[in-house]
């Protein structure tokens, strides 16, 4: 049983992720209307956003510690707030600001921030070796930290992935590997990609423990999360986790979703998994309706500031372009 | 501007379209053909590289594949092999590094370690380039990688007309090539508009020979040597020399291998400057071989050195100023090309 | 039960490769002695024998059709001998003579033949992919050929056997994948590099049939392949089947084997596979001791042309080096 | 030969023994740095380069990985932003197609795209080139292509002493270093015999630093550029010429990136003539670049066009006669050298 702090916890930080991806859905649009130009308004380039995966995110980084390092895809956000990245300082990288973690150089598919010990790729499952790298460090040092490859489940038919695998559960490395398995590759449905139904049975091809967590549940997240790190931290090895989740919105902002009907799209957000989650701590106790909506009042109130924050943050100097390839 | 004459119909078509007409016509030509990729299905290419494909050919020979691109990569090779002749998608080429093998060590050498006994006809289509915030893994241009791997040609148009003809060629070719195109001059309704990239197109198949570059405005001052999108920028620059009167040539090299050297050299002979533009990186790629080349045989005809104007030796940055900065433009190309005459 | 005739078939196609490796290492030698140098001798460069594997090849093969396609790996000898490669040919290119199958161009790791619709890859698993993709045409264009991929052990821990399998599942290619598990990449025992035992187990995860064939026994490879080969022609899709195998050799030859004991070895020697099943068909009355010998004879006569074939023919034009680039 | 002065005790040492003792100097005095690769444990690395190291640090800092190179050189990563100091081995450079999303989209990058708050300091090592016929797979030395992707420096060392000063100093750097070692200037008991791949070389640790070029022999006529074993070749073409009355002088880059095109510069600015040796792949590739530097810089100096000599862009065969016909050697080199010169 999950104790009454944390179960808020839980609920905040799906709120906080949910808040800022649908603020970015809009402000992403600005510049950008009537005549649609990726390159144009204040958020350019491809947007890949998470509304619906937040439990993912959520369930697994509730359970981190500090040191603990995070490395996630082209679909970052949500993981990195619940990891607990500084919201104003992605928001302006989003941007291409200079007082963006990246001084404008990255941008949303490349949130690195030491701190947090945070990371992502645009490259779909090759952020994933990454993590092996820091689970071996930690191994190394000491230290007593865990690493967690986030990964959709498009991810999991790359090589990168069973290498990764494979070298963790060789090397009994602590290190979790999360696959969101949102049905969806940009276009491609699961099972036109992936030949077996659940990827936590390929756990069994590395002889280390595949769990799975079938319905979006940040619950059902948080502690079969529990028993991996758990596992982990006392130097046992890996472990695979999959979650059944949703992508609520398109592949990224601009998606006509041509591939999946409406009533598909409605049936995702008919079992929203926030507000499922919302309802049952509500008729549980844990807080009140009024206690709810006060999350998502700050929400809104730390989405807005970390935007205004951005918005009025001054873009890098161009020609420190030049700079900053070499230490 | 183009230089075929093909005596049947034209339509303005925009690059992507003129692309998927080639592949249609050659898919209905030759039933070897077939077609594999990520989201080139329902979805038809992110960059509409594969668009109406689908519906007109259905899921046996338009496959959309998991994300595995040395596996379905390498499959086309090995169908290739066998008498097929597939194209497969790779959706960025900045995503080769997943792949790079199957490319460079199979594809590209297999013809020649068996003493001519397999051929490899084999398409790969790719897009590149960046100018719209995509950061420093979906920005990229690379075609110097490629060209400097020996055993696949390396096609990369600039526009509709050139777009179809060597899509036509690259099918009907038997060896590997690797077809670039640049997501700016596709003619998408998502991109910032680019007028070059419509225009009119025959509608009866034709080819445009691999290996020949062409010359998209001719002129006696300066030779500027580029491909794909940065010929367009090229023709921007030249049109505001004009009014300098300085006479700018643009060399479309339209391949990288075969290339086409004896253009370059004939070009460079007549204006007595050159000046390359480059959306690669700067350092040991397209420009420093094209500047050798017109060393190698215009040498005696150079009234100053060939400049370069390229992408700097940075990867590349995500924000827009940043982004902006180290992409050559019409008035970056125009002020370098301004400095080459008055040297 | 093997009819007889397949029996005797078996035991040939192992002694034409065992004399062919064996014969191979004795002119590899020549020109490298006393001061042993890699570029020098008929036969330069790597070589990799396959003494030892020969079950592997033999049990395989001798399920296939004409039209069948098999890939191989840097140690391709004794498959593209049981997969009917002509032995003056190969053996040519092996001394990269201008009558070799690539008029010299490719060498021992790249013998590619149309004929047989052989081909092999000196990059570890990546000759995978090409074998899927036959597969893959031969589907298309109905011809109810198979495509079989040899790869080693160490192969199984690369990212282009994951994506070979799941992409040949999910299309339910006619491709069989063999895994010639010898317990060593190199200097690299399994155990270091693979997490679980047997790689058969890993078919799970692309919800395929996995084999096992655990001693290196010809008449269980056999029988295994004609399964998982009636399987594939029958639209069914692929199969892995896994090997144990020894190898007999260094990984290379000149390799000084500082990794194993020479008990180790000796181990390996005594129970040679195809002396087991020579001893077999003669006590089980297939042939007798003479008929044995006259294999053995004629192989030793086959093996010796071939070489004299390579050592009469002229090298290639040093010229033709800058031409077949393209078509 | 050694410009630097480090006042210890040198000893003869074959490039690979010297490359050793430097690795397990770093690993002494720095207990971040460990090493991965494929046979880099027991067997030494099968170009020696790690021998006896495992006997020394143990399993745990000399690890023996799986064939697996995406995923054991993206571990080198992930540990280098956490602090450690990996290195890693890719045991042929030819390989790099299976891993280079690893080294040119992560590796090379992140220290870029986080706006310079994650260093990587990693270093890789990898062997390359042929002239032993291992065929199109194991004989290349593709320096070039690493070279043109911005974000790692690529150190190539010709001799003991360089390769002692160079990897001390590449595993040193909190940047990403390519560490290229060719086969022929290690001093393997196996290879063709090369008296230059033994040398003095001083006990104590030294670093040599990366991005200068080096003076292997002044002259005066013309200057040859080139890299590793193309240096030793140079020098033995230096010596013929010099019999004619041509004073060579040669140039070995020692680093591709940085490039110190100062150094190419200031020879030709003095010699007047300039030929590339390179065994890379001709186009696209060193040869281009060096020449375009030279034309850059020194073009007003030239008293002819700089010339190139580089392994032709084919595949690389396996049959002796075939490989080298193609790779260059003394003889070649002198050819072109004296054409050059009586231009
Ligand atoms: C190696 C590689 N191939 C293709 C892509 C293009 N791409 C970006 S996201 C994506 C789909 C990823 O699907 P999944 O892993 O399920 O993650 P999701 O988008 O569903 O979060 C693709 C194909 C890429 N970035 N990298
Ligand atoms: C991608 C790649 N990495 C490394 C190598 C070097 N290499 C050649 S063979 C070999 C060992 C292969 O082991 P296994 O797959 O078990 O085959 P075996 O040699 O035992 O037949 C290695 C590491 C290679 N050729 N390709
Ligand atoms: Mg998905
Ligand atoms: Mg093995």
């Amino acid at each position: 049983m999950i104790d009454e702090d944390t179960q808020r916890e839980l609920l905040r930080q799906m709120i906080r992720a949910r808040v800022f991806e649908e603020a970015m859905a809009e402000v992403y649009m600005e510049g950008k209307t009537p005549a649609f130009d990726i390159a144009a308004g204040p958020v350019p380039g491809e947007m890949h956003l998470a509304a619906g995966q937040e439990p993912v995110a959520a369930g697994v980084c509730a359970n981190l510690r500090p040191g603990d390092a995070v490395t996630a895809t082209h679909r970052p956000h949500h993981i990195a707030l619940a990891h607990g990245m500084d919201m104003k300082k992605m928001t302006a990288e989003i941007f291409g600001k200079e007082t963006g973690l990246g001084h404008g150089k990255g941008g949303h598919m490349h949130l690195f921030d030491p701190e947090t010990h945070f990371g992502c790729s645009g490259i779909v499952a090759e952020g994933m070796p990454t993590a092996v790298g820091q689970a071996l460090a930690f191994k190394k040092q000491g230290k007593g930290n865990v690493a967690v490859a986030f990964f959709g489940e498009g991810a999991a038919n790359q090589g990168a992935f069973h290498e990764s695998l494979n070298l963790a559960a060789l090397w009994k490395l602590p290190v979790i590997f999360v696959c969101e398995d949102n049905a969806w590759a940009i276009s491609v449905p699961k099972d036109a990609a992936t030949a077996i139904g659940n990827n936590s049975d390929r756990a069994a091809a590395y002889g280390i423990p595949g769990a799975l967590v079938s319905d979006n549940d940040v619950t059902e997240v948080y502690e079969t999360a529990a028993v991996a790190l758990e596992r982990a931290r006392a130097g046992e090895g890996p472990s695979l986790i999959e979650v059944k989740t949703d992508r609520l919105l398109g592949h990224f902002q601009g998606d006509a979703q041509l591939y999946r009907t409406q009533e598909q799209i409605e049936e995702l957000e008919q079992r929203d998994a926030i507000r499922r989650y919302e309802q049952a701590l509500v008729e549980s106790e844990v807080l009140d309706s009024a206690e709810a909506l006060e999350i998502w009042n700050r929400a809104r109130a730390e989405v807005e500031e970390a935007i205004e924050f951005a918005r009025s943050s001054p873009y890098p100097a161009p020609e420190s372009a030049l700079t900053g390839v070499f230490a | 501007m183009t230089t075929a004459e093909t005596g049947s119909e034209t339509r303005l078509l925009t690059t992507s379209k003129a692309m998927v007409e080639a592949i249609a016509q050659e898919m209905e030509r030759d039933p070897s053909v077939f077609l594999m990729g990520e989201d080139v299905g329902v979805y038809g290419g992110i960059f509409s590289s594969t668009e109406g494909l689908l519906e007109r050919f259905g899921p046996e020979r338009i496959m959309d594949t998991p994300i595995s691109e040395t596996g379905f990569i390498g499959a086309a090779v090995g169908a290739a092999i066998e008498g097929m002749r597939p194209i497969a998608e790779l959706m960025f080429v900045d995503f080769f590094g997943v792949c790079m093998d199957q490319i460079y060590n199979h594809m590209a050498k297999i013809h020649y370690e068996s003493g001519g006994n397999l051929n490899v006809p084999m398409v790969i289509t790719t897009a590149m380039g960046g100018g719209y915030s995509d950061g420093a893994q979906h920005s990229q241009t690379l075609y110097g990688t490629f060209a400097h791997l020996p055993g696949m040609k390396i096609v990369i148009p600039s526009n509709p007309y050139d777009a179809k003809g060597l899509m036509t060629a690259a099918i009907q070719d038997d060896n590997p090539v690797l077809y670039f195109f640049h997501k700016g001059i596709m003619g998408l309704g998502w991109m910032t508009p680019n007028p070059r990239a419509t225009d009119h197109v025959p509608e009866a198949p034709y080819v445009v020979e691999i290996g020949k570059a062409d010359v998209k405005r001719s002129g006696s001052d300066v030779t500027i040597v580029t491909v794909s999108l940065m010929v367009h920028r090229a023709l921007d620059a030249a049109e505001a020399l004009a009014k300098d009167g300085i006479d700018a040539e643009v060399l479309d090299l339209r391949s990288l291998v075969p290339l086409d050297r004896e253009a370059i050299v004939d070009s460079v002979t007549r204006t007595g400057r050159l000046l390359v533009v480059d959306e690669d990186y700067q350092s040991f790629g397209m420009s420093g071989e094209v500047i050798t080349t017109a060393i190698e045989g215009a040498f005696d005809y150079l009234d100053a050195p060939p400049r370069r104007l390229a992408y700097p030796d940075v990867p590349i940055p995500y924000s827009n100023p940043l982004e902006q900065f180290c992409l050559p433009n019409a008035e970056s190309i125009a002020a370098v090309a301004r400095e080459l005459v008055n040297a």
